[in-house]
């Protein structure tokens, strides 16, 4: 049963980053484009996990840690270019 | 899997070498880029695909994925950025330098070849 | 006496080189002397060989040297080298004397007779060398010498394009001389004259011959002046006279005849050798004869005549007959004498009167007898009017030209009347060099009022006259030994019996001189005739304005095709370095053992989960070529694409991979975007559509490449070390995590040198951001909100946090992923962070890092790791690991690997942190767009 | 004490990360752990200037726990919004007046809006001490800022005492 | 087998609350009303992933830890900034930039 | 002494530590201190090596093939000796200020050393990759030192194109490792011997695109053309050392090909039917590159192309004989240019705003000491006797006699002798004889080079072709000794594997 649910979670899960990707490629704002990248690490720590799971893995956790650690500064990086111009300054 | 796999990173590489073609720095590391994404899966695929290996030397552990490869992309990893780091920088002094980020440092002209150096 | 005193004999005129440049110092007078010495020193080694090489003997001396490449220290003194050794440093003592004279008092000397002496060295080389390679090394000695020395009066630009034109065409044909000898080496089996001379007709039967052949006598011909290479040398005449009467027309130009006569035994008597060398040499010889009498300059008659007689002499070897191969030999002696000693009375002329131009001579016998008297003589053997020794050889030509066996019946009397028209030409320069110079009327407007020279600098024409006398009234006694080892020296067999003597009766060859006397007189009388035809029809190019002339459009389209080759363009070097790799992939895999691109194993089934994986990556991978043009955007679809790689990497366990991956890609994205400020944030389309397609085909063969490769490999069963990695991970490593024992042990090195590339990017670009201004491009204004409060105050708290979550990382790296290079990339991040939600200052003023040294600490912790070993006389990176236990805390590992980690750690967040701050600090300094984009 | 912990919750949390990512719960993990919640604060804690002090931490604790429920309540009723006809849609902006100086508390009650769904904060403008709040579907602007004000902000007062 | 319901319940809700924020980043009409998306995929839709993939641990190997709820711990400190940085973004005042 | 193979890598890299660290006045002092030992222990390597040893060095003690194991045989002992003497003149050359252009010269010149060394040293091939990038990184520093946008613009082709030039190196690594699953040289050599049929198209093609990587590095004819602009743009310490660099390439090549290569049936023939035309072609483009270049500098850079295509042409021809040639002939071209590099710098200071310009100029106030030094590496560069241009270009003529296009090789040679000779000439002329008598000496802009450091180094490279022609013998018997030990292929596999290699493979998948 569980690896069912599993299997149907990470169907949904990849099925929402196809979505995020149309999003991406829609726009229309860079905003727009940025938000689908941040979702995109989300969805992504999600997928990390539940493959972990599916496989009994216990390794993938610091990946999905490190990509909630650091998904964010892209796109905190992004906006800030936007605003300011510049990233650091 | 090891044709869709190899298209992906054929792609990859594709996609990687047309932006190396283009005149502009920032197309160059674009695809600099790309081409490292598609050169370390290349050379992980070395130790060959295997989806339900087991990623460590963990005791009793069985069908381990081949590790050398692994260290030999860190590496490669590691190498890439130092040098995209280092191209950035050689792009915004080429820039401050000549006043374009052109590859050639300067676009273009249409003048026939005369006096080159 | 010893055969090694030819070596003394060899080195004497070198050591003489700085011995002159230091004697300079002390005065002209000084160097003249010991010049003089050097060459009086080589003929006194010289003397004591005379006797035994004129009874026949010839002496060897051979050091080996590089034997295996046929280089050997081999030197030889037979008849031929004897008498050019003579010559060489004979008429070598003899213009050191004038040229003290000639020069300048404000020249120091030292410099000239060093570069005489280097040149007499190269030319006693030339005539000694046993080993053929050594006479090429010597042949070019001489052309080397006679650049520098043409070129000695380098203030004028004659001088300077003379020298560069004898340089073109004697050094090239050194170079085909090289060629020719190393195929006659390989042809004859030995670089050693001896041996060589001995296999005549092994070489000539060979199929090589005619190459061979062509490429000496290439050498030969260039050096001698022969037509069509003669061009050189009567601008050579640019050089000091005391040059032109040594090297340019009595030693070095001989090199070519002497060559020929040195390889007679080897390449002669062939109906190529007429050919080539009888018709070269004959062409030279009227050609030269013809011209000298068009040249109203002195020494340029002079410079036309010795092309003829160097041509006479080559007709001479050419004619394949031994007497002629004597006559050949006696040309050369006669030769040598007169023209030198009409050289230097050129000179003396030249610096009496202070031009050399015939027509504004005249008259010079009122003012100068002595000097003209001899020179009357010399230029008499010249003409070959009898009891002069130039008379002597031109006789035994004649008879040559009527006995010869390549040409009977009708053609019988060609060659002698060939011979007899060029005999004539030759008077008819000889009297207009006596008749315009000593007696016609003086013009008004000869620079200074002659008069005869300083005794002394008058010497060695006196001595060369004298000699001109005595031979020609006494042939026998005086050149009759040599020229009878000479001979034989080149016939490398018995010479024919000869009589010299200076009467034969009344022959066929003596009405051939008087024809050409008398003819020769006649021309000359109608040579007003001849100078207006030439003057109208002829307005001839000078052959130096054609040299620099031809340099130029070679230089021109050198650069043309440098220019269309080279286009100075990335786009295009990355398409030939792409093209190149496509082209030899392809060829390497046609050309292997045919095999499928599939290999034997299954393909693999493909689950759902991979295909979005695919689907995104390629939608990431194609979003950033499409829209690369709107740099932002591309660099979000770029980054989707890594993330998409970072779970493929973490999809086939590879949990390392992804991490680093991840952490990566993040700091490119910041290093990119900071960049991005000060570039233009869209480019336009510049690419025409042609090179895009052309680009798109070339990227899409080399993605088709690797993606064939790719596959054969996946298809493929391999057999890899690896196993013994997986195996002593833990029991040697001291790690379960193999891939991080790999990288901090087995292959600890490469780990190294890849922090030394990560701290050399961060150092490199320090240097490179060092003082530079930039405009900003990039939209956004910054004085609004430049922190936005809520990303400065999260950060705060996320970063001790951060840290601890990157020792958690360290510490577990050894046995599960993680490790030093992740661990510092997480801290840089956290750190990174407060720079981009605080800004520089904030940063900078609470953090107080110097990030050079971090990097410096970093590589030296992971350094003396590695040197740690050699305390326990192990190799270096060599590590140790084991359990301490102490109590309640329990028992824990620790490796060395760990420190050599730690070193990676702080190499990582140095050379992040400062590539960061680097680029940050850039906002410091940036300059206003008014003043920008030049 | 201050010498040593200078941000004892800060320490706290170093060390509660520490034990949570430890493999296992040893003496050994907690002695490195509590030694990295003393030595990292003294390296982080001048890059944070001017924090607030913890005064409630009990009222902390069940501000969690109804930050958590609300979430999960939230999240329902978004999922039905997104998936719903849009035209159910009724956004608004809304601007809510703080009530309190100190940034970092105002940062996590902007935080505590965006975390439950259907409601993003979009800046905090600390001249005009507002928070501008942006919300899915919202009728009632002003019941909207009172709940929030109350269930949210006066307990973060309460726990920072501003 | 009451964990594994738990479980696979878990797992279900963390994966459809993930495409319900996905969904709604594709269908919302405009940028503000999009930003409320990923905060469900964040919030519910890791979380109880996470919550998921502690009961697992706890299951299989009979460790009972808490680490996975540091991913919760950073995505809630984290993703506030990345919607407050976004929506600075499309707010910001249009005069600004070239 | 157990540690020499390793010291030339690790002695540069220390160098560079200590001067990231340590304060800067006193860091022209560690640099020659540094450099001067390397001297020292190259020279040691070099006596070392003699004796037909070939020293094994493994890393981590770990055993080859699993670790990685650095190899001093003749050969990595020669290059590691040339780079030595190549990088005392440099350094000692930038000593005299142009070291303060900019910043980290000297931690950059150290690395690129290390780089160098490891380069030569190593025995494993993705190591020798890690060196490439060290060495190449230090370089681009080393290239951009100082600033300008020649530099700029010459220097992003540089960079890009090794950045490409890595990709591809990776490619063919991971090809490599892929296919015989191995990195140590030695035991690639053994598994390439024993590739089954069905794959030997595969590792043929991943050789192939190996030795593309190499032909770059040495800047074979299509690849070429970066190469005159980045050693014209470069500084004149940094140009010099860069004589080296492209020896780099044609060192791995021949590594390479030797012992892995030409060994196995998969992979021989790989080089012979093309490289020697494309080579030759190399030949002719850097003499008509010299013949077009308007300053001396870029005629300098040309005759590095002509170099390269002289020593790829005696190695594509394979033999022992072509090899002790070209190593005969390496050793002088790297020194010579080099030393011609210095001696432009010096030109061109003296020279003032004519710099190296082709074109007369004010009479030079050391005429005739450069005079001296410009004749002694001209006649030497273009190969005219007596010095060891010509016996290199006598020994590679002879050793390639026989071979396919041995013919064009000679030609090429000959022809290319006779153009650099004259372009060199007309340079000389317009240097040292064209000089307007009524021009004052120019104003300089920089000071010359008169310095005490500058004229050793300067010295120390025009004395070594005549140092290698009166050391013709030794020299000579040594390139011969390093072919046949190369040729052997057996005494470097047996060294780094031992004689009976028992090396534990396991199948993958
Ligand atoms: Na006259
Ligand atoms: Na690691």
């Amino acid at each position: 049963m569980l690896t069912l649910a599993l299997s149907a979670a990470i169907t949904m899960v990849a099925a929402a980053m196809l979505l995020t990707m149309a999003r991406l490629l829609r726009g229309p704002a860079p905003a727009d484009r940025i938000l689908a990248l941040d979702t995109m690490s989300i969805n992504a720590i999600a997928l990390v996990m539940l493959i972990g799971m599916l496989l009994a893995a216990t390794v993938q956790f610091e990946v999905a840690l490190l990509i909630a650690m650091t998904g964010f500064v892209a796109t905190a990086a992004l906006c800030r270019y936007l605003l300011s111009g510049s990233v650091i300054d | 899997m090891a044709l869709l796999v190899s298209a992906a990173i054929g792609l990859l590489t594709a996609c990687g070498l047309y932006l190396l073609l283009r005149p502009r720095v920032f197309s160059v590391i674009l695809g600099l880029t790309l081409l490292s994404y598609a050169v370390n899966a290349l050379i992980f695929l070395g130790g060959r695909l295997s989806a339900t290996a087991a990623p460590l030397a963990l005791p009793g552990a069985v069908g381990l994925a081949d590790p050398l490869p692994q260290a030999l992309v860190l590496t490669a990893i590691v190498i890439g950025f130092g040098m995209t780091a280092y191209l950035v920088a050689l792009a915004l002094r080429a820039k401050g330098e000549t006043g374009t980020d052109h590859v050639d440092g300067a676009p273009p002209t249409d003048t026939p070849p005369g006096r080159a150096e | 006496m010893s055969p090694h005193a030819l070596a003394a004999l060899l080195l004497a005129p070198f050591l003489g080189v700085p011995l002159v440049l230091l004697l300079q110092a002390r005065g002209r007078r000084w160097a003249a002397w010991g010049a003089a010495g050097a060459m009086a020193a080589g003929l006194a080694i010289l003397a004591p060989f005379v006797s035994a090489v004129l009874h026949g003997g010839t002496v060897v001396m051979r050091w080996p040297w590089l034997p295996e490449w046929g280089m050997d220290v081999a030197l030889r003194l037979d008849g031929l080298g004897l008498l050019f050794a003579g010559l060489i440093l004979g008429i070598g003592l003899l213009i050191v004397l004038y040229a003290a004279y000639y020069l300048p008092m404000n020249d120091r000397l030292g410099r000239f007779y060093a570069m005489l002496l280097a040149f007499a060295g190269g030319m006693l080389g030339v005539a000694l060398a046993e080993n053929m390679l050594l006479l090429v090394v010597f042949w070019e000695i001489t052309s080397l010498s006679s650049f520098l020395l043409i070129a000695y009066w380098s203030d004028s630009r004659e001088a300077r394009v003379a020298a560069r034109m004898a340089l073109a065409v004697t050094g090239g044909g050194g170079l085909a001389l090289l060629a020719g000898v190393l195929l006659l080496a390989h042809v004859a089996g030995s670089f050693e004259l001896s041996e060589v001379l001995a296999r005549g007709d092994l070489v000539r039967d060979h199929a090589l011959y005619p190459v061979i052949l062509v490429l000496v006598l290439l050498g030969a011909f260039t050096k001698s002046a022969q037509f069509p290479f003669h061009f050189w040398l009567p601008n050579a005449m640019a050089a000091p006279t005391p040059v032109s009467a040594y090297l340019h027309s009595a030693t070095m130009v001989k090199a070519g005849v002497f060559l020929l006569a040195r390889f007679y035994p080897v390449l002669a008597e062939t109906d190529l050798w007429l050919v080539l060398v009888g018709g070269t040499g004959a062409v030279t010889f009227v050609y030269g004869a013809y011209v000298a009498l068009l040249k109203n300059d002195l020494k340029g008659l002079l410079a036309y005549s010795t092309i003829s007689h160097l041509g006479l002499i080559t007709l001479l070897l050419g004619l394949n007959t031994p007497m002629a191969a004597v006559a050949a030999v006696f040309h050369i002696i006669n030769h040598a004498i007169f023209k030198a000693s009409l050289f230097i009375a050129a000179g003396i002329i030249d610096h009496e009167c202070g031009t050399r131009d015939m027509r504004r001579l005249g008259g010079l016998f009122r003012f100068m007898p002595w000097t003209a008297t001899l020179a009357i003589v010399a230029a008499g053997s010249m003409a070959g009017v009898p009891l002069l020794n130039g008379f002597l050889s031109k006789e035994m030509f004649f008879v040559e030209t009527i006995n010869h066996p390549a040409f009977f019946g009708a053609m019988g009397y060609a060659l002698p009347a060939f011979a007899t028209l060029a005999g004539m030409l030759s008077v008819a320069y000889s009297a207009r060099f006596v008749h315009e110079v000593f007696f016609s009327a003086a013009t008004a407007d000869m620079p200074r009022t002659p008069h005869e020279p300083p005794r002394w600098m008058r010497l060695p024409v006196d001595v060369l006259v004298a000699l001109v006398l005595l031979v020609g009234l006494l042939p026998q006694w005086t050149v009759g030994p040599i020229l009878t080892a000479a001979s034989a020296a080149v016939l490398q067999a018995d010479v024919p019996p000869f009589k010299l003597a200076i009467w034969h009766g009344f022959n066929m060859p003596l009405a051939m001189s008087a024809a050409a006397l008398v003819g020769g007189l006649l021309y000359y009388r109608r040579r007003h005739a001849l100078f207006a035809l030439h003057a109208r029809f002829l307005p001839r190019l000078a052959s130096q304005v054609a040299f620099e002339r031809a340099y130029r459009i070679a230089e021109f389209a050198a650069m043309r095709l440098m220019a269309l080759a080279d286009r100075r363009s990335l786009p295009t070097y990355l398409a030939l370095f792409l093209g190149f790799t496509v082209v030899l992939g392809a060829w390497a895999w046609h050309s292997a053992t045919p095999s499928s691109l599939a290999g034997p194993l299954p393909w693999g089934e493909t689950d759902p989960v991979t295909w979005v994986g695919v689907a995104l990556l390629a939608i990431g991978a194609l979003g950033t070529v499409l829209l690369h043009r709107q740099r932002l955007i591309a660099l979000v679809f770029m980054s989707v694409a890594g993330l998409v790689v970072s779970l493929a990497f973490l999809r086939f366990a590879a949990p390392d991979l992804a991490l680093t991956q991840l952490s990566v890609e993040v700091v490119t994205i910041v290093l990119l975007l900071m960049a991005l400020r000060y570039l233009p944030q869209e480019a336009v389309a510049e690419s025409s559509p042609a090179l895009r397609w052309r680009d798109a085909a070339l990227a899409g063969l080399g993605g088709l490449g690797v993606a064939a490769l790719c596959f054969a490999m996946l298809t493929r069963p391999f057999d890899t070390i690896s196993g013994y990695h997986i195996a002593q991970s833990v029991p040697g490593g001291g790690g379960a995590n193999v891939v991080n024992v790999i990288l901090v042990d087995f292959r600890g090195f490469d780990t190294l040198g890849e922090i030394a590339v990560l701290a050399m990017a961060a150092l490199g670009l320090h240097a490179l951001l060092d003082g530079l201004r930039l405009v900003p491009q990039a939209g956004g204004t910054r004085t609004q909100d430049r922190y936005p409060v809520m990303l400065a105050m999260l950060m705060r708290p996320l970063l001790p946090l951060a840290i601890a979550v990157s020792v958690h990382i360290f510490l577990r790296g050894h046995n599960l992923p993680g490790g030093g290079f992740i661990a510092g990339l997480v801290i840089a991040i956290a750190l990174m962070l407060q720079y981009v939600a605080g800004g520089i200052d904030f940063a900078q003023a609470r953090l107080r890092l110097d990030y050079v040294r971090v990097l410096g600490l970093g590589l030296a912790i992971a350094m003396a790791t590695g040197l740690a070993s050699w305390l326990f006389g192990r190799p270096f990176l060599t590590s140790a690991h084991g359990y301490v236990s102490p109590p309640i805390v329990g028992s824990f590992e620790i490796a060395s690997a760990m420190a050599f980690d730690l070193g990676v750690c702080l190499v990582v967040i140095g050379a992040v942190m400062l590539a960061l701050t680097e680029l940050g600090l850039l906002g410091c300094r940036e300059q206003a767009p008014a003043q920008g984009e030049g | 004490m201050r010498r040593i912990l200078p941000q004892p919750v800060v320490s706290l949390l170093i060390l509660a990360l520490w034990m949570a990512l430890a493999p296992a719960m040893t003496i050994g993990q907690f002695l490195l752990g509590s030694v990295l919640a003393i030595i990292i604060p003294c390296f982080t804690q001048r890059l944070w200037p001017d924090r607030p002090r913890l005064r409630r931490p009990l009222l902390a604790a069940r501000l969690f726990l109804r930050v958590l429920a609300d979430i999960i309540i939230a999240n329902i009723e978004v999922a039905r919004l997104v998936l719903g006809p849009l035209d159910r849609l009724n956004p608004h902006f809304i601007e809510i007046p703080l009530d309190m100086d100190d940034p970092f508390v105002a940062t996590i009650f902007a935080c505590i809006i965006t975390l439950t769904p259907g409601t993003v904060s979009v800046d905090i403008d600390r001249t005009r001490r507002v928070l501008l709040v942006h919300a899915l579907n919202v009728t009632d602007i002003p019941g909207a800022t009172a709940t929030m004000k109350r269930r949210y902000e006066a307990p973060l007062k309460e726990i920072f005492g501003c | 087998m009451v964990t594994e319901t738990i479980l696979s319940l878990l797992v279900l809700v963390g994966g459809a609350f993930t495409l319900v924020g996905s969904i709604g980043l594709w269908r919302l009409p405009d940028f503000m009303t999009r930003l409320h998306a990923p905060t469900k995929a964040t919030t519910l839709g890791v979380g109880a992933v996470v919550v998921a993939a502690l009961v697992h641990t706890a299951a299989t190997t009979g460790n009972v830890g808490v680490r996975e709820l540091a991913i919760s711990l950073f995505l809630f400190i984290t993703a506030p900034v990345s919607a407050h940085m976004l929506s600075k973004v499309v707010l910001r005042p249009k005069t600004s930039g070239k | 002494m157990t540690h020499a193979p390793v010291l030339p890598i690790l002695l540069p890299m220390a160098a560079a530590i200590a001067l990231l660290l340590l304060p800067a006045a006193n860091r022209r002092a560690v640099a020659l201190v540094s450099m001067l030992t390397q001297l020292v222990v190259a020279g040691l390597l070099l006596v070392m090596a003699d004796d037909g040893t070939v020293h094994v060095y493994r890393l981590g003690d770990w055993p080859a093939p699993y670790g990685i194991v650095l190899v001093a045989d003749r050969l990595a002992a020669l290059m590691v000796a040339v780079t030595s003497v190549l990088g005392l003149a440099a350094l000692a050359h930038a000593c005299a200020g142009s070291d303060r252009d900019g910043r980290h010269f000297h931690p950059l010149f150290q690395l690129q050393l290390a780089g160098l060394n490891g380069a030569f040293l190593t025995g494993d091939i993705f190591n020798l990759f890690v060196f490439f990038e060290i060495l190449l990184l230090a370089s681009y520093g080393l290239l951009m030192h100082g600033g300008g946008s020649a530099r700029a613009r010459a220097g992003i082709a540089y960079v890009v194109l090794n950045l490409a030039g890595s990709a591809l190196f990776l490619i063919a690594l991971g090809l490599v490792y892929g296919t015989l699953g191995t990195l140590n040289l030695a035991d690639i050599a053994v598994v390439l011997a024993q590739v089954p049929q069905a794959d030997q198209a595969l590792v043929r093609t991943a050789a192939a695109l190996l030795v593309a990587v190499f032909l770059l590095k040495a800047a074979l004819l299509p690849l070429s053309f970066w190469l005159p602009h980045v050693y014209t743009a470069a500084g004149a310490p940094v140009a010099a050392l860069f004589a080296v660099m492209t020896k780099v390439g044609v060192y791995a090549l021949l590594r390479l090909e030797v012992i892995g290569l030409s060994g196995a049936p998969a992979t021989a023939g790989l080089l012979q039917p093309w490289l020697p035309l494309l080579a030759l072609l190399t030949i002719a483009a850097g003499t008509i590159g010299a013949l077009a270049a308007r300053r001396l500098a870029g005629v300098v850079a040309n005759l590095v192309l002509v170099s390269t295509g002289t020593l790829l042409a005696a190695i594509a021809v394979g033999t022992p004989t072509t090899t002790a040639a070209a190593l005969y002939y390496l050793p002088h071209t790297t020194l010579v240019t080099g030393g011609l590099f210095l001696l432009v710098d010096h030109l061109a200071r003296e020279r003032g705003p004519k710099g190296d310009t082709i074109d007369n100029g004010p009479p030079l106030p050391r005429a005739l000491p450069l005079g001296a030094a410009f004749l002694v590496l001209a006649v030497a560069v273009s190969g005219v006797p007596p010095l060891s241009g010509f016996l290199g270009k006598v020994m590679v003529m002879q050793a390639v006699r026989d071979a396919p296009m041995g013919g064009w090789i000679w030609a090429a040679l000959l022809v290319s002798s006779l153009v650099v000779a004259l372009v060199l000439a007309r340079a000389a002329s317009a240097f040292f004889w064209e000089a307007a008598p009524d021009e004052p000496p120019a104003a300089q802009a920089e000071p010359a080079l008169t310095g005490r450091r500058t004229v050793a180094a300067l010295l120390l490279l025009v004395a070594a072709s005549p140092l290698l022609t009166l050391a013709a013998v030794p020299v000579a018997a040594y390139a011969r000794a390093t072919a046949d030990q190369l040729h052997a292929r057996q005494p470097y596999i047996a060294a780094v594997l031992g004689a009976k290699p028992d090396v534990q493979r396991e199948r993958r998948p």
